[in-house]
């Protein structure tokens, strides 16, 4: 559909729902389910919410730093609503909306972020790797991934998500080429957010988009419209059910933007003008999808209404619990080094609790 | 003289050393336009101009490896890494190169750069934001390793960083970016690397320490001089190359001596300073050297770091029983 | 019982546990058509097919990014960095991720992977192909490092490395590859990972060394026992996690220490563990604890480099000083 | 001329001197006077005698490990030809072409690949870096001297040189990338010889030549027929006159053939058939300059014997006293450490120095 004829060279965007919420392109409008919409639509609601209350807390001084994906939700949960439960990912540390979409309990998100380990302990089946923070090198580890369930004869993609500012590492020239060369099933995400903390997209490449760099690697590239939940959702399917089929990996451009600070350690203010903001509220993805399900008669204000409280209620509740956690517990700290505590592991244990309980702490 | 925190003192550094030599190039991630992640760089792509201070591509290795080659064609640079827990993709670079230009070519071509970096825990930050890494750098001929653990100092060796003729590893205690002033002269002064401090004197028992630990450890001096213990605190200032000569003579004279650091144990930066103790000191010794270290485990997320890091209470425990052995 | 070499033996032990186990997967630049660079891995591609054994990109971070993946979803990797001086463009996939996945997922996810290089010098190479890093890995937590000295601690470490449940750094004495040969078991052994090995035990003096340091330290113990010393010589074969309780009860015994190493001097492994023997035998010492190292310039090129790495002469000179101390 | 057109996606090759000595191209031949075309020439043959030389005290066991540039010598003289005195080179290991062709003393090669740094100490005028080992890495420096230059003012242009097995690291696509975002005075030549030691050009990479791999970067992108001096040269010209002008970095792709081993410790026999080099054979790119030479009158026969001897004979001699240059002194290992020796520095200095007198040494 798309990904064989998109030529990244002629700058285009794909794009199905616009922003007034009309589908704009009848013909790639994904078959979609009125339940599956509906999901993909509360799971975005859900973590425009989430994003609000947390950074309500961290105002608060309730919350650390907390990175907001407000405004990329239509990237994230439009991409990974078209994986199977199977299919893995590798993530930077802004995909909330693709955790939620995945059934990441939301108290593990919260303690982790809260500055416990023991939140990136989810169920196995969730398959997302834990946050990874070194920018782009998570795609490396996705392409391990997908060479092993291409080896295993399982038919599992892995989905690796960066930033626009990822693109200058070398270890996203490094996990695309050896994805390419070796036609393993990965889809790799760039969510073109427009900024790298306070540096624009233009100082990070001369390239005429980032989809551009898929044919560095012999790949092909695609530019979507990453507002654009039903665009996200048919060029990732795509994109997906490719490598599932042994044609290999697809590198696709989401542009987006991104509304918030970088992380609640940031103060956007100084460095970009609300002015250049603007413009992109009238893009929003929610608002978009919002407006498509009540004209369609799949959603409605009352509907809206009950869900939002419900789920303010929740998130609230949930973080309540969390906030209570408390410190990690001393074990934890020695407990995951490795399988097994090392004689000085074990030494370095016994003697600061020897000293808390001596200090009865 | 101005009053300034430690960051201040470094962006004065960089001001007073921009203003008087054009050569001096100032980038990295963030470092132009909003002036960097803590704001070291503030106001400088104002002043200077975009040539001179300017956001780099998101990527450690180019900023070292572009770095290595303006300092051989003339400029000197002073990168940033935005955490130190992010300079591994430039290690290549740092250890493979930069380290090595003058002694691959003897002496043609030099690298005299700086290559800024935010290190230590204590701010509750995220994964990789709180690693302590000068045991690496020390471990590296042809580097040169400083921490600063004052304002004065800050800004005295960061001009003599710059004007040292081979590349420096700078590494800043951002848990003390702001946590206080000092005087600090406005023009030009340099501190010699390689030379430590004596914070304060004392007979019976040498402590070493750098960088943010350096004033629990003073708290934990103070603690034990009401005590009756009289403590000699030296501050090391420079990993590498270490003075030595400074801390051999005063445990010499004290027959005792701890070393204090965040970095992780193991292989770390006190087990060098035991070796040179037991080298220079050896007959002296009237109780076992002591490092009191973090453990070495991962740098823990925030709600666990308080089980990583010594404390105040447990560095006076530990040297009490270096001083009662 | 066959007769190898320790590259034999390497080999040996990747093709018995390969055929054991079809997790198991051999990679890295041109480790797959030609079996390596130093043969390492010949003839495993023929036997176990293109995917279990094949040619990287040359890209060392993919290579151990990849295997992080790999291990991650089943696999178990083991990767060969063709010299020891070029894993630092993979540093950071090593210290940042393989080493604290475990920590990260709270043991969700782990990194089951051998990284295997050839490591030190005397092989008259180019720059960049004699470094020895064991400390810089030591220092980090979450790696195991493993060195062995003879074939048949080369094949059952590499087995037990293979399946231990965490990421081994295993350093390869490229020196001694082809050195001489022993007998080795033809099937399935182990090595456990963490025991140091005693030699030969001795009365006056404790010396610990590893890899391909160990022969000339061996060539010196027995100059020297002919005087009429008697030297407990420990192999050290893991520098992480250290067999501490060796080394202290051994320096209990003999109340000296030395430990020689290849790897640069300051803030070395020596230090580490000179350290270990002051934290453990402190009251036993009747000599100052010695390293005994190379020097800490760059590793020189072929005609320079036996000025930097310690000699036996240099090796028997320096024990002396500690037994007649 | 060839830069601005060049399409790498139609994966074209530049060639305007064919195989058999005529010009094919006479269009775009560029305008060389006769001695610089003679020079150029005398050149790759001395490139040519001094490998086959060298690789014999090889195998005589007086010279360490060698990597002969057999094949590649029309990449390498024809790319430093196009240079000026004052424009920098980033080499790789593998540039014997470059270093004769901007001037270095042979006896300091020799003396290098002897085992002695000093070899690398070369008058300052000659303008390349040391001999660079860590693959790709080099190029990064290449970025900072074109920085360096243009923001003095000095419009000196710096090359990179990197095999086809270097384009797969990180620090190739960082280089670039940093290279065209700030318009950098930088021209990137990939010696494309097929072989990355033993491992092939297609296991590299799935695009579908490394010239392409220029588009991730808004940069152009150029395959020349590497064995072509006058084609090498004539797109290096233009490239170094863009850069020269301010319009930016070029990649170059020069498609050429590694004729010998990697390096002497490597056995190409163990993983390429004979069959498979001799084709290469007719394409020798000095034969090829060679009868386009003695067509055009502008060189013999005797001529090129009186060269081969005269210049055989001169490799021998600095050969021989390089042979006799013994052992680096003990000073020279600790003096560029640092600018001065630092005390830890002097300690070891004086303490290997007694030993070494006590040890009558
Ligand atoms: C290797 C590395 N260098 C620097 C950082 C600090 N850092 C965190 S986020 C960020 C910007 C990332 O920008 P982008 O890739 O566009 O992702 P976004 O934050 O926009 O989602 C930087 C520089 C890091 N996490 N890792
Ligand atoms: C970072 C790094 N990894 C590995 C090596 C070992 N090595 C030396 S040359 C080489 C192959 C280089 O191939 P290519 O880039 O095509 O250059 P060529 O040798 O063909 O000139 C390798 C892997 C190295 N020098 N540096
Ligand atoms: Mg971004
Ligand atoms: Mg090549």
């Amino acid at each position: 559909m798309f990904i064989e004829k998109f030529d990244p060279l002629k700058d285009d965007m794909i794009q199905i729902l616009d922003p007034s919420g009309k589908i704009v392109d009848t013909a790639n409008m994904p078959a979609l389910s009125e339940a599956k919409m509906i999901k993909m639509y509360q799971t975005m609601r859900e973590s425009r919410i989430i994003d609000e209350k947390t950074l309500q807390y961290q105002r608060q001084g309730r919350m650390l730093t907390y990175a907001p994906n407000l405004g990329q939700e239509a990237t994230q949960v439009g991409s990974a609503s078209a994986l199977r439960q199977t299919d893995w990912v590798a993530p930077s540390f802004r995909e909330l909306g693709v955790w939620l979409t995945k059934g990441a309990p939301l108290d593990k998100i919260f303690l982790y972020w809260f500055g416990n380990e023991e939140g990136m302990k989810m169920s196995e089946d969730i398959r997302i790797l834990p946050v990874s923070v070194p920018i782009a090198s998570q795609l490396q580890h996705a392409t391990g991934l997908a060479y092993a369930a291409k080896y295993r004869k399982l038919d599992d993609v892995a989905v690796g998500y960066v930033g626009d500012g990822g693109t200058s590492q070398g270890d996203f020239h490094e996990a695309l080429n050896f994805a390419a060369v070796n036609a393993l099933p990965n889809v790799f995400i760039i969510q073109n957010n427009q900024f790298a903390i306070s540096t624009r997209r233009a100082l990070q490449t001369k390239a005429p988009n980032l989809a551009a760099k898929a044919l560095a690697y012999g790949m092909p590239g695609v530019i979507v419209d990453g507002n654009d939940i039903f665009a996200v959702y048919a060029v990732v399917s795509e994109a997906v059910e490719r490598a599932r089929r042994g044609e290999g990996p697809t590198l696709i451009e989401c542009y987006t933007y991104r509304m918030g600070a970088h992380t609640t350690s940031d103060d956007p203010t100084v460095y970009r003008e609300e002015m250049e903001v603007d413009p992109w509220r009238g893009k929003d993805p929610i608002d978009r999808m919002y407006k498509y399900l009540v004209a369609e008669g799949l959603w409605s204000e009352e509907q809206e209404d009950a869900f939002v409280r419900e789920t303010a209620d929740r998130v609230k509740q949930t973080f309540e619990t969390v906030e209570k956690s408390g410190f990690t517990p001393l074990e934890d700290i020695f407990d995951y080094v490795y399988a097994e505590r090392t004689p000085i592991l074990e030494a370095q244990y016994q003697s600061r609790k020897a000293f808390y309980e001596k200090e009865g702490k | 003289m101005l009053v300034l925190n430690l960051i201040e003192a470094l962006t004065n550094a960089l001001d007073v050393s921009m203003a008087a030599d054009s050569s001096i190039i100032v980038y990295g991630e963030d470092v132009g336009f909003e002036g960097g992640v803590f704001r070291a760089t503030k106001g400088l792509q104002a002043k200077y101009g975009v040539d001179r201070c300017f956001d780099s591509i998101l990527a450690e290795s180019s900023i070292v490896g572009s770095g290595i080659g303006m300092a051989i064609n003339g400029l000197k640079p002073v990168v940033e890494i935005q955490f130190s827990g992010f300079v591994f993709p430039a290690i290549n670079q740092i250890v493979t190169h930069a380290a090595r230009m003058r002694n691959r070519s003897r002496g043609l071509y030099t690298v005299p750069m700086v290559i800024r970096m935010p290190y230590g825990g204590g701010v509750r930050a995220l994964e990789h934001h709180s690693e302590s890494l000068e045991a690496i750098f020390a471990h590296t001929a042809g580097l040169k390793v400083v921490i600063p653990s004052t304002p004065y100092d800050a800004k005295g060796l960061m001009m003599a960083a710059i004007n040292d003729p081979d590349p420096v590893i700078f590494m800043e205690p951002k848990r003390i970016y702001r946590a206080f002033k000092q005087e600090v002269p406005e023009g030009i002064y340099e501190i010699p690397i390689g030379k430590a401090k004596i914070v304060k004197p004392g007979d019976d028992l040498t402590v070493v320490a750098w960088g943010s630990m350096l004033r629990d450890v003073q708290k934990a001096v103070e603690i034990l001089e009401k005590e009756g213990h009289s403590i000699e605190l030296i501050d090391l200032r420079t990993i590498s190359p270490i003075d030595r000569e400074t801390i051999i003579t005063s445990v010499q004279k004290t027959g005792r001596f701890a070393v204090v650091h965040e970095a992780a144990r193991s292989f770390g930066p006190g087990a060098e300073l035991i070796s040179i103790v037991n080298e220079g000191a050896f007959l002296h010794l009237e109780a076992p050297p002591t490092r009191i270290t973090s453990v070495d485990t991962i740098v823990p997320l925030p709600k666990g770091e308080h089980h990583y890091v010594p404390s105040v209470e447990g560095i006076v425990a530990e040297l009490r029983a270096v001083l009662t052995f």
